[in-house]
C-alpha cells in the first residue's frame, strides 16, 4: 500500500504497512462420537495490526465438509474456493456427497503441487456416511494424513499438551465442544497473532450447526 | 510480421519483456522508477439503507504531494463502486478492467450483477499475480440481496464486513469505526461517521490529505457526492506576484508588417442528391 | 616562621586535632580585600572592593558569573578562586545540559564542598586558599553562601569576608534584622555602607573599586556598571561611617581584623577550626 | 541434508517469533522546513511546526527556531534527536563564550562555531539541516546555510529542510530576482519578505507531506526579536 | 602522651615507639571538639540527637545539618570536620546506590558499616592521606530484621551500640544515656530522651547558641529515616527545657 | 615470533590514520572482532502501546500489563506506568529489560534527591530532559534502550506532558501515544481535545478507556487489563490492573 522511507522504518509499529496479510491462527478439529467439532479464532493480521477481528476461518467447501484456515488469507481462500468448484461439479458427477477422504485428496494435491508458492495449513474436516466424523490435516508441504484430533496455526504450539492430555476418543457431542473451546482460548490467550471469538462448527449426519462464542464469554484460565 | 513501420499490436496482458533487464539494472544500483501512489483513507461501513464509501484525495510521489484532488472512489457497476488505495494505476487499471467486464456479465445475465461476484473477479484478478499489482480495495454494493462490503488485499485475500478501512490512514480511521459505528445507522449519521473517519486519515496520516469523497448507495440510487467536505483550506496568499512588463529578457526583436488583402467571396451551397 | 612541627602538611593532625594547614589557607582569605554579601526576601546582593595592585594596573576582578542565577564574589587567592569558578560553572552548565533547569545553589555548594574537601585530606595537595560569598537564587528564594578553604560552607543571612571584615560583619548583624523586608534598593545601600566600614578612614568606596553583583526573582546575575554603581553610591555619601564615629578608630594594620571573636591573641588563630 | 535445511522457507505462521531482528539506525527524518530572509537592516526566518516521523505526527506545535543571542537565531529542520543535541550543546558553548570573553557571540563567530561542531561530528554527523540567521557586527542582516557535516555558505535567503528544494527555486525568482531585468530589483522590505515567507510555506504545505500545520516567524532587527505565528494546512 | 612531639606522631603511617598511631588519636580529638552527637536504639528504631553549635548570628537557622539520609532506610549523624563527614556521607550513599543497583534490595546496615568502617580505616594507613577528623552513627530500622546502629570512629574502629555518643559532651551523655531502659522504650519516647540528653550536655558557657537537631527510623516512620515532625519536635525541645529547669530548681535546693 | 609486531621497521609513514588499504571503523559500521555486543540490536521481551493525555489540572498515563515474547503472549503482570515522586509519572513501551534497568536508575536518582532533603524535587521538564539525554548517549553508542517513554507531571501546577523514544527524540504535546496508539488511539484524542481542549479529569479518563478498548480490538500485541497513573493536585495514583469492557457482538454480523 504505502511507500516507505528508510529513516522511519525503526519504528516497529509500522510493520503493519507492508507485512502480509495472514491468518496467524488457532485453529482446531477433533472427533467425537457422531461427527466432528471445527474451530478456529476470529484474529486477520497484518504485522501486529488486526486487520479483521471477526474473520471466520471456517470454509464451507461442500454440504458435509468443511476446511480451517491458516497461513496466507490469499492463499487459503484461492485453494478453499479452486477445492469448493472442484467438489461440487465433482458431487454433481456423483450425484452424491464427496467423501470427506476425496475433499482431503483434493486439497492435498493443491498444496503439494503449488508447495513452493503457497503458504496454506489446512484442515479438512467432516462427515460422511462411510467412515463418519473424520479430521485430516494438510500442513504445509503438502502432506495429508487423518486425526482422531488435530490443531494447527501459529497459536497450535501452545496447545499441543493440553490436546494431549484432555483428548478422548469417543466422547459426546457437547464435551467435545467444550474441549475445543477450552483449547482454542488456551490458544488464544498466548498467541498474539490469535484472537477475538471462537468459531465452532459441529458436522453430522445432520449437517452443520455453527456457534459462536464472544471473548467475553470463553473460557477463563490463569492469567499471571 | 512487424518492422520498424508498422510495430505489432500487443498481445492482451501484460507485458513482461523488460523484466530481466529491470532486475539487472537495479541489481546494478539503477533505482526503478517510483510510481505515484495515493497513500490513502479509504473506507466504507453499511449503514439502513445501503452502503457509504469514503476517501481521501491526496495523490503522492515519495513525499511529494502529485495529485491534490485525485478521485479513488471508481465506478464498477450502477449499483457497485470500489475505493482504491496503493499504487495508482493499479487501482485505476483494475478497476477500470472489472468494471467492463462486469457490464459484459449484466449484459449475459441479463440482470443487476451481484456484489459478490465482483469481489470473486477481483480477488481472483489479483491472486494471479501475486501482490504484484499494488491495489487495496473496498468494494461496496446494493444488490437484490441487500448491501455489501468487501475489503480486498493485494495479494487477493477479502474479508466481508459491516464497516472496513484500507490504506495508510486506515489505522486512524478504523479507531473513529471502533469507537462509534453501530448497526443500522441512518444516513447522515453514517455519512457523519464515514467523513470524520476519512478527516481521521487526513489529519493524522501524512499520506492521506485534501478532501473527503464519499459516495452513497442505496437499492435505487447512487449519490456521488464528490468533495463532501473541504477538510483543508488553502493558504490565502499574502503578496501579490505579478511581474512588471520587460522582467523577462528577451532576444533582441523585429517588427515586420505584412500587408494583407482581403477579398471577400460568397458561397452559394448545394444540396446533395440522396434520391439514389 | 614555622610555629609548630605539625604545620607543614595538610595531613598533619596537631595533636590538638587541628590541621594548621588549612588554618593557614584560611589566613589566605583574610588576605584578599573585603567583600559582602546580603539579601532580602527577593534579592541576593555580593559588593566587593576591588584592589588595584598598582596605580598603572586595573582593579581586580572580583564579582564572577557563574550561571544565569548564581555568581560569587572572592577572597584570597584569586588563581585558586578561578579553579573554583571554573569547576562551579561546569557544573551548573552540566546540570543544565541535562535537566534544562538551573543547579539548586545548595546542591552546587556541597558538591563544591566536597571537591575542596579531598584537598585537605591529601599529600599531594593543598586547601584552595579563597572564601567565596555565592549569591543564588532557586525555588527557595535568595541565598547567600559562604565558603572556606577548610571545605566548610554556611548558608547565610549576610556576611562579609576578607581583609578587615569584622567591621562589615558587625554592622550586618547589627541591621540584620532590616535585611529581609528592606527593598532591593536599601539592600544595596546597605551592603555598601557594611563595606565601607571596612576601609580605612582616608579611602571611601568609588565607582573604581567597587563591584556590585545581584540576582533575584526573575532577574538572572547580573553586574552592575560604573554609572548603577554611582547612583547607589550617591546615596549613601555624606553618612556617617561605622555608624558612630567614635567606633572609627584609626585603621589598625593589616591584621587588625584578624581575630574574629574577643578572643585573646595567640600564636594559633582561633577562627580557623571549624568543627562548631 | 544441508541443502534442504538451507533452502527450507521461512514459515512465520509455524514459528514462534521469539525476537523479530530489528536493525537499528541511529536517525530519523523528523521533515520540517526553514525559510530565511535578509535584507539590509532585518533578517527574518521561519519554520513549519510539524514533527513527523514516517507517516504519523509527533506534534502539530513544535516550534524549530532557536534563539542563539538577541541577533542569531537558527532554524533546524531533519533529525530531530540531533537537533535537540545540537542545540543544547550550542548554548553551552555560547555561555561559556559569554563567560570566558565577556560578550555575547556575534552572529558570524556562532556560524563559524556552528561549521566547526558540525565538522566535529564529521564521521558520525548530525542529520540537520540549519540555517543561522542574524544582523552581523554592521547590523545588516545575514542568512548562513549549512550541509549536515559543516560546510557553510553566507547568502541572503535559504530554504532548507524537507521542502527547501521545492522553495529555493520560488526564493530565487521572488528575493534574488534571478533571471530578470527591469524595474523588479526592488530590496525585498521587512513586510515583503515576511508576506513571502508566509506564501512559500502555503506553497510548501500543499505539496510537500512533512510540512504544514503552522508556521513560527521570527524578525530580527536592531530593535529586537519579534515573534508571529501563522496557521497552515493540517493534512 | 608521653610521645606527644617525639616526631612519631606526624604520619599516619608511623607507629611511635610504644606502638600508638598518634595521628589517629589526634584525630579522635577533633571529634571532641565539636558538638555532641547521640544515637538511641530503642526496641522499634534509632533516634538520632545532634547538638549543633552555632558560631554566628549570621547564618541561617537549619544551615549545616549534621544528620543526614543515607539511603531511605539508613540514617547517619556526625560529630567532628563537617567537611570530613560530608565525604563520608558521600561514600556511604554510594556504597548503598551501588548495592541495590548490585542486588536489587536495600543495603543491610551491617554491610554498609563494614564498607563504611573499611573506608576509613584505610585513611589511617598511609602517610598520604589522614585519618578522618570525625566520628559517624549509623542507625536504621528494618520491620523484620528490627532496629541496629552502630558507631565508627576516625581509626575505622565501628561497634554496635545499643545507645552511643560522641562528641564534646560524650561522657556526660554516656552516662545519661546508661540511665535509659534503651530495650524496652519506644522511640517516641527516645525522641524526648535524646531532647533532653542533648540540653543537658549542652554547655551554655563554652558555646551560647546552638541548635538540637532529632531524627528517627523507625516502625512509625515505615523504616524510612526522616527528621522528627515539627509537633513532636517541638514537644520534646518544650519537655527537655522544663526537665533542665527542674533540674537547675533541685540543684539550687541542694546547695 | 611474527606477532605482527616488527620492531625494527618504521611506524607506518600514515602513522594513527588509517593503515594502506583499510579504513577506520566509522560508528555505525559493524565493527570486527568486539565484543559483539548487539544486545540492544532486538527488543526481546516487549510491551505494546502507551496512551497519555492532559486533563484540566493533570495528566493521565495509561498503559497494559503485558509483556510479548514474539507473539507470545508470555507475561501477562508486567505494570509500566510508574510513579516517580510526587510530580512525575511514567509510562513506557518496548523492550521491558531496557524498562526494568532505567526505572532502576530513575528511582536510584529519586532516592538520591531524597537523600539530600534539601527542599527540591525533580520536576517532570528535568526529568524529561534528563531522560532524552539518556536515550540519546545510548543511541550514539549504538547500544540504544529500545524503549519510549511517557512523561508526564506537573511542572509548577502546570501539566506536562513529554515522550521520548530511543534515539531521543523528544517533544511534548497534550496527548502522546506511542506504538499502535500512535495510530490509532492518537486520531481519537487528537479530535477529542480539539472539540474540548481542557476535559475534566472524568472525562479523560473515558478517554482514555475507550482508546484502550479500541487498541485491544486492533492491536495483536495488547491485552485487556491495563493500568493508569493520574496525576492532579491531590498527588500522583495508580490503579489497575482494570479490565477492557468488549463488545463481540461484531461476530454475529458476518455471515
Amino acid at each position: 500500500m504505502m511507500q516507505m522511507h528508510p529513516s522511519s522504518m525503526n519504528m516497529s509499529a509500522t510493520d503493519w504497512m507492508d507485512a502480509a496479510h495472514s491468518t496467524g491462527t488457532s485453529i482446531m478439529a477433533a472427533e467425537f462420537d457422531g461427527g466432528v467439532v471445527i474451530g478456529a479464532d476470529s484474529r486477520t493480521t497484518t504485522g501486529a495490526y488486526i486487520a479483521n477481528r471477526v474473520t471466520d476461518k471456517l470454509t464451507k467447501v461442500t454440504d458435509n465438509i468443511y476446511c480451517c484456515r491458516s497461513g496466507s488469507a490469499a492463499d487459503t481462500q484461492a485453494i478453499a474456493d479452486i477445492v469448493s468448484y472442484h467438489l461440487n461439479f465433482h458431487s454433481m458427477e456423483l450425484g452424491t456427497q464427496p467423501l470427506v477422504e476425496t475433499g482431503a485428496a483434493v486439497f492435498r494435491e493443491m498444496c503439494y503441487n503449488y508447495r513452493d508458492s503457497l503458504m496454506a495449513g489446512i484442515l479438512v474436516a467432516g462427515w460422511d456416511s462411510r467412515k463418519g466424523g473424520q479430521v485430516y490435516s494438510i500442513p504445509i508441504g503438502g502432506m495429508c494424513v487423518r486425526q482422531a484430533v488435530s490443531i494447527g496455526g501459529s497459536g497450535s504450539s501452545y496447545v499441543y499438551g493440553y490436546v494431549d492430555a484432555n483428548f478422548k476418543e469417543g466422547m459426546k457431542k457437547e464435551e467435545c465442544v467444550d474441549f475445543v473451546t477450552n483449547t482454542l482460548s488456551l490458544a488464544m490467550a498466548r498467541d498474539g497473532s490469535s484472537g477475538g471469538v471462537v468459531r465452532l462448527g459441529i458436522i453430522t449426519k445432520d449437517g452443520v450447526e455453527r456457534r459462536v462464542k464472544l471473548g467475553t464469554e470463553l473460557p477463563k484460565f490463569y492469567e499471571g | 510480421m512487424s518492422s520498424a513501420l508498422c510495430p505489432e499490436i500487443p498481445t492482451p496482458g501484460f507485458s513482461f519483456e523488460n523484466c530481466k533487464r529491470n532486475a539487472t539494472l537495479a541489481a546494478k544500483g539503477f533505482p526503478t522508477p517510483k510510481a505515484t501512489k495515493t497513500g490513502t483513507t479509504i473506507v466504507g461501513i453499511i449503514y439502513k439503507d445501503g452502503v457509504i464509501l469514503g476517501a481521501d484525495t491526496r495523490a503522492t510521489e515519495d513525499t511529494t504531494v502529485s495529485d491534490k484532488n485525485c478521485q479513488k472512489i471508481h465506478y464498477l457497476a450502477p449499483n457497485m463502486y470500489c475505493c482504491g488505495a496503493g499504487t495508482a494505476a493499479d487501482t485505476e487499471m483494475t478497476t477500470q478492467m472489472i468494471s467492463s467486464q462486469l457490464e459484459l456479465h449484466r449484459l449475459y445475465t441479463g440482470r443487476v450483477v451481484p456484489v459478490c461476484t465482483a469481489n470473486q473477479m477481483l480477488k481472483q484478478y489479483l491472486f494471479r499475480y501475486q501482490g504484484h499489482i499494488g491495489a487495496a480495495l473496498v468494494l461496496g454494493g446494493v444488490d437484490s440481496s441487500g448491501p455489501h462490503l468487501f475489503s480486498i488485499y493485494p495479494h487477493g485475500s477479502t474479508d466481508k464486513l459491516p464497516y472496513t478501512t484500507m490504506g495508510s490512514g486506515s489505522l486512524a480511521a478504523m479507531a473513529v469505526f471502533e469507537s462509534r459505528w453501530v448497526p443500522n445507522m441512518d444516513e447522515e449519521a453514517g455519512k457523519k461517521l464515514v467523513r470524520d473517519a476519512i478527516a481521521a486519515g487526513i489529519f493524522n496520516d501524512l499520506g492521506s490529505g485534501s478532501n473527503v469523497d464519499l459516495c452513497v448507495i442505496r437499492k435505487d440510487k447512487v449519490d456521488y457526492l464528490r468533495t463532501y467536505d473541504e477538510a483543508n483550506k488553502k493558504g490565502i496568499r499574502q503578496a501579490s506576484y505579478k511581474y512588471p512588463k520587460g522582467t523577462t529578457a528577451i532576444f533582441p526583436n523585429k517588427t515586420q508588417e505584412y500587408k494583407i488583402e482581403v477579398t471577400e467571396e460568397t458561397v452559394t451551397p448545394y444540396t446533395m442528391d440522396t434520391s439514389s | 616562621m614555622f610555629r609548630n612541627q605539625y604545620d607543614s602538611d595538610v595531613t598533619v593532625w596537631s595533636p590538638q586535632g587541628r590541621l594548621h594547614q588549612v588554618e593557614y589557607a584560611m589566613e589566605a582569605v583574610k588576605l584578599g580585600s573585603a567583600t559582602v554579601g546580603l539579601k532580602n526576601k527577593t534579592h541576593a546582593v555580593i559588593i566587593a572592593l576591588k584592589r588595584a595592585s598598582s596605580e598603572l594596573s586595573a582593579h581586580q576582578k572580583k564579582v564572577i558569573p557563574i550561571d544565569s542565577h548564581i555568581g560569587i564574589t572572592i577572597s584570597g587567592l584569586t588563581a585558586d578562586a578561578r579553579i573554583l569558578s571554573r569547576y562551579m560553572r561546569t557544573e551548573c552548565l552540566n546540570y543544565k545540559y541535562s535537566h534544562d533547569s538551573p543547579l539548586p545553589v545548595s546542591r552546587l555548594i556541597s558538591q563544591l564542598g566536597n571537591k575542596m574537601q579531598t584537598c585537605t585530606q591529601r599529600y599531594d595537595r593543598r586547601p584552595y586558599g579563597v572564601g567565596l560569598l555565592v549569591a543564588g537564587y532557586d525555588e527557595l528564594g535568595p541565598h547567600i553562601y559562604q565558603t572556606c578553604p577548610s571545605a566548610n560552607f554556611f548558608d547565610c543571612k549576610a556576611m562579609s569576608i576578607g581583609a578587615r571584615s569584622q567591621s562589615a560583619r558587625t554592622y550586618l548583624e547589627k541591621k540584620l534584622e532590616e535585611f529581609p523586608n528592606c527593598g532591593f534598593e536599601d539592600l544595596i545601600k546597605h551592603g555598601l555602607r557594611a563595606l565601607r566600614d571596612t576601609l580605612p578612614n582616608e579611602v571611601d568606596l568609588n565607582t573604581k573599586n567597587v563591584s556590585i553583583g545581584y540576582v533575584g526573582k526573575d532577574v538572572i546575575f547580573k553586574i552592575l556598571n560604573e554609572n548603577e554603581i554611582a547612583s547607589y553610591l550617591n546615596m549613601i555619601e555624606g553618612e556617617e561611617r561605622r555608624g558612630t564615629a567614635a567606633e572609627a578608630a584609626p585603621a589598625a594594620p593589616i591584621r587588625e581584623d584578624a581575630g574574629d571573636e574577643s578572643a585573646p591573641k595567640e600564636a594559633i588563630p582561633t577562627v580557623a577550626m571549624d568543627t562548631e | 541434508m544441508a541443502m534442504m535445511n538451507d533452502s527450507r522457507p521461512h514459515y512465520p505462521d509455524y514459528s514462534t517469533a521469539g525476537a523479530v531482528q530489528h536493525s537499528f539506525n541511529p536517525y530519523a527524518d523528523n521533515g520540517g522546513s526553514v525559510v530565511a530572509i535578509a535584507g539590509d537592516d532585518f533578517a527574518v526566518i521561519g519554520a513549519d511546526t510539524r514533527l513527523s516521523t514516517g507517516f504519523a505526527i509527533y506534534t502539530r506545535n513544535q516550534k524549530k527556531l532557536f534563539k542563539l543571542t538577541d541577533k542569531t537565531i537558527l532554524g533546524c529542520a531533519g533529525c530531530w534527536c540531533d537537533t535537540l543535541t545540537l542545540t543544547r550543546i550550542l548554548n553551552a558553548r555560547m555561555q561559556m563564550y559569554e563567560q570566558e570573553h565577556n560578550k555575547t557571540m556575534s552572529t558570524t563567530a556562532c556560524s563559524q562555531m556552528l561549521s566547526t561542531m558540525l565538522y566535529y561530528k564529521r564521521f558520525f554527523p548530525y542529520y540537520i539541516s540549519n540555517v543561522l540567521v542574524g544582523l552581523d557586527t554592521e547590523g545588516k542582516g545575514c542568512v548562513y546555510s549549512y550541509d549536515p557535516i559543516g560546510h557553510c555558505e553566507r547568502s541572503t535567503y535559504r530554504a532548507g529542510g524537507s521542502a527547501g528544494a521545492l522553495l529555493q527555486p520560488l526564493l530565487d525568482n521572488q528575493v534574488g530576482f534571478k533571471n530578470m531585468q527591469g524595474d523588479a530589483f526592488e530590496k525585498v522590505t521587512k513586510e515583503r519578505a515576511i508576506a513571502i515567507l508566509k506564501d512559500v510555506f502555503i506553497s510548501a504545505a500543499e505539496r510537500d507531506i512533512y510540512t504544514g500545520d503552522s508556521i513560527v516567524i521570527n524578525l530580527i532587527t536592531k530593535d529586537g526579536i519579534t515573534e508571529e505565528t501563522f496557521p497552515l494546512r493540517k493534512d | 602522651m608521653s610521645s606527644i612531639g617525639t616526631g612519631y606522631d606526624l604520619s599516619a603511617s608511623q607507629f611511635s615507639p610504644d606502638g600508638r598511631v598518634f595521628q589517629v588519636e589526634y584525630a579522635m580529638k577533633a571529634v571532641e571538639n565539636s558538638g555532641t552527637a547521640i544515637g538511641l536504639r530503642g526496641k522499634d528504631g534509632v533516634v538520632f540527637g545532634v547538638e549543633k553549635i552555632v558560631t554566628s548570628k549570621l547564618y541561617e537557622p537549619g544551615a549545616n545539618k549534621r544528620i543526614f539520609n543515607i539511603d531511605k532506610h539508613v540514617g547517619m549523624s556526625v560529630a567532628g570536620l563537617i567537611a570530613d563527614a560530608r565525604q563520608l556521607v558521600d561514600i556511604a550513599r554510594r556504597e548503598s546506590a551501588n548495592y541495590r543497583s548490585q542486588y536489587g534490595v536495600s543495603i543491610p546496615l551491617n554491610y554498609l558499616n563494614d564498607r563504611v568502617s573499611m573506608y576509613m580505616h584505610a585513611h589511617t594507613l598511609y602517610s598520604a592521606v589522614r585519618p578522618f577528623g570525625c566520628s559517624i552513627i549509623m542507625g536504621s530500622f528494618d520491620p523484620q530484621e528490627g532496629p541496629n546502629m552502630f558507631m565508627i570512629d576516625p581509626s575505622g574502629v565501628s561497634y554496635g551500640f545499643h545507645g552511643c555518643a560522641t562528641g564534646k559532651a560524650k561522657q556526660s551523655a554516656k552516662t545519661e544515656i546508661e540511665k535509659l531502659k534503651l530495650s524496652t522504650m519506644t522511640c517516641k519516647e527516645l525522641v524526648k530522651e535524646a531532647a533532653r540528653i542533648i540540653y543537658l550536655v549542652h554547655d551554655e558557657l563554652k558555646d551560647k547558641n546552638f541548635e538540637m537537631e532529632l531524627s528517627w527510623v523507625c516502625e512509625e516512620t515505615k523504616g524510612k529515616h526522616e527528621r522528627v515532625p515539627e509537633s513532636l519536635y517541638l514537644e520534646a525541645e518544650k519537655s527537655a527545657k522544663q526537665a533542665m529547669e527542674a533540674e537547675s530548681d533541685s540543684d539550687t535546693e541542694d546547695m | 615470533m611474527y606477532n605482527g609486531v616488527d620492531q625494527f621497521t618504521a611506524k607506518p609513514f600514515w602513522h594513527n590514520g588509517p593503515a594502506p588499504g583499510a579504513i577506520y571503523n566509522f560508528p555505525g559500521t559493524k565493527t570486527h572482532g568486539t565484543n559483539g555486543s548487539q544486545r540492544s540490536q532486538t527488543p526481546i521481551t516487549t510491551a505494546t502501546s502507551i496512551v497519555a493525555m492532559k486533563f484540566n489540572g493533570g495528566v493521565i498515563i495509561a498503559g497494559d500489563i503485558l509483556g510479548s515474547y514474539g507473539s507470545l503472549a508470555r507475561f501477562r503482570n508486567c505494570p509500566r506506568v510508574l510513579k516517580v515522586n510526587d510530580n512525575i509519572i511514567l509510562g513506557a513501551g518496548g523492550d521491558y529489560g531496557d524498562y526494568q534497568y532505567v526505572k532502576d536508575v530513575i528511582e536510584q536518582k529519586i532516592v538520591d534527591e531524597e537523600c539530600l532533603d534539601d527542599g527540591f524535587k525533580i520536576k517532570p521538564k528535568s526529568m524529561y530532559c534528563w531522560l532524552t539525554r539518556v536515550m540519546y548517549n545510548r543511541r550514539s553508542k549504538f547500544d540504544p534502550f529500545w524503549n519510549t517513554f511517557v512523561v508526564g507531571g506537573l511542572q509548577d501546577g502546570v501539566p506536562f506532558l513529554g515522550s521520548v523514544d530511543k534515539l531521543g527524540t523528544a517533544f511534548e504535546d497534550n496527548a502522546i501515544c506511542t506504538g499502535y496508539g500512535a495510530y490509532m488511539a492518537l486520531p481519537i484524542l487528537r479530535s477529542a481535545l480539539e472539540a474540548n481542549p481542557s476535559p475534566t479529569e472524568e472525562e479523560a479518563r473515558a478517554l482514555i478507556h475507550k482508546c484502550m478498548e479500541v487498541l485491544f480490538y486492533r492491536d495483536a500485541r495488547s491485552f485487556p487489563k491495563y493500568q493508569v497513573a493520574v496525576i492532579n493536585k491531590d498527588g500522583t495514583d495508580i490503579q489497575g490492573p482494570l479490565e477492557i469492557q468488549q463488545n463481540w457482538n461484531l461476530a454475529h454480523m458476518i455471515n
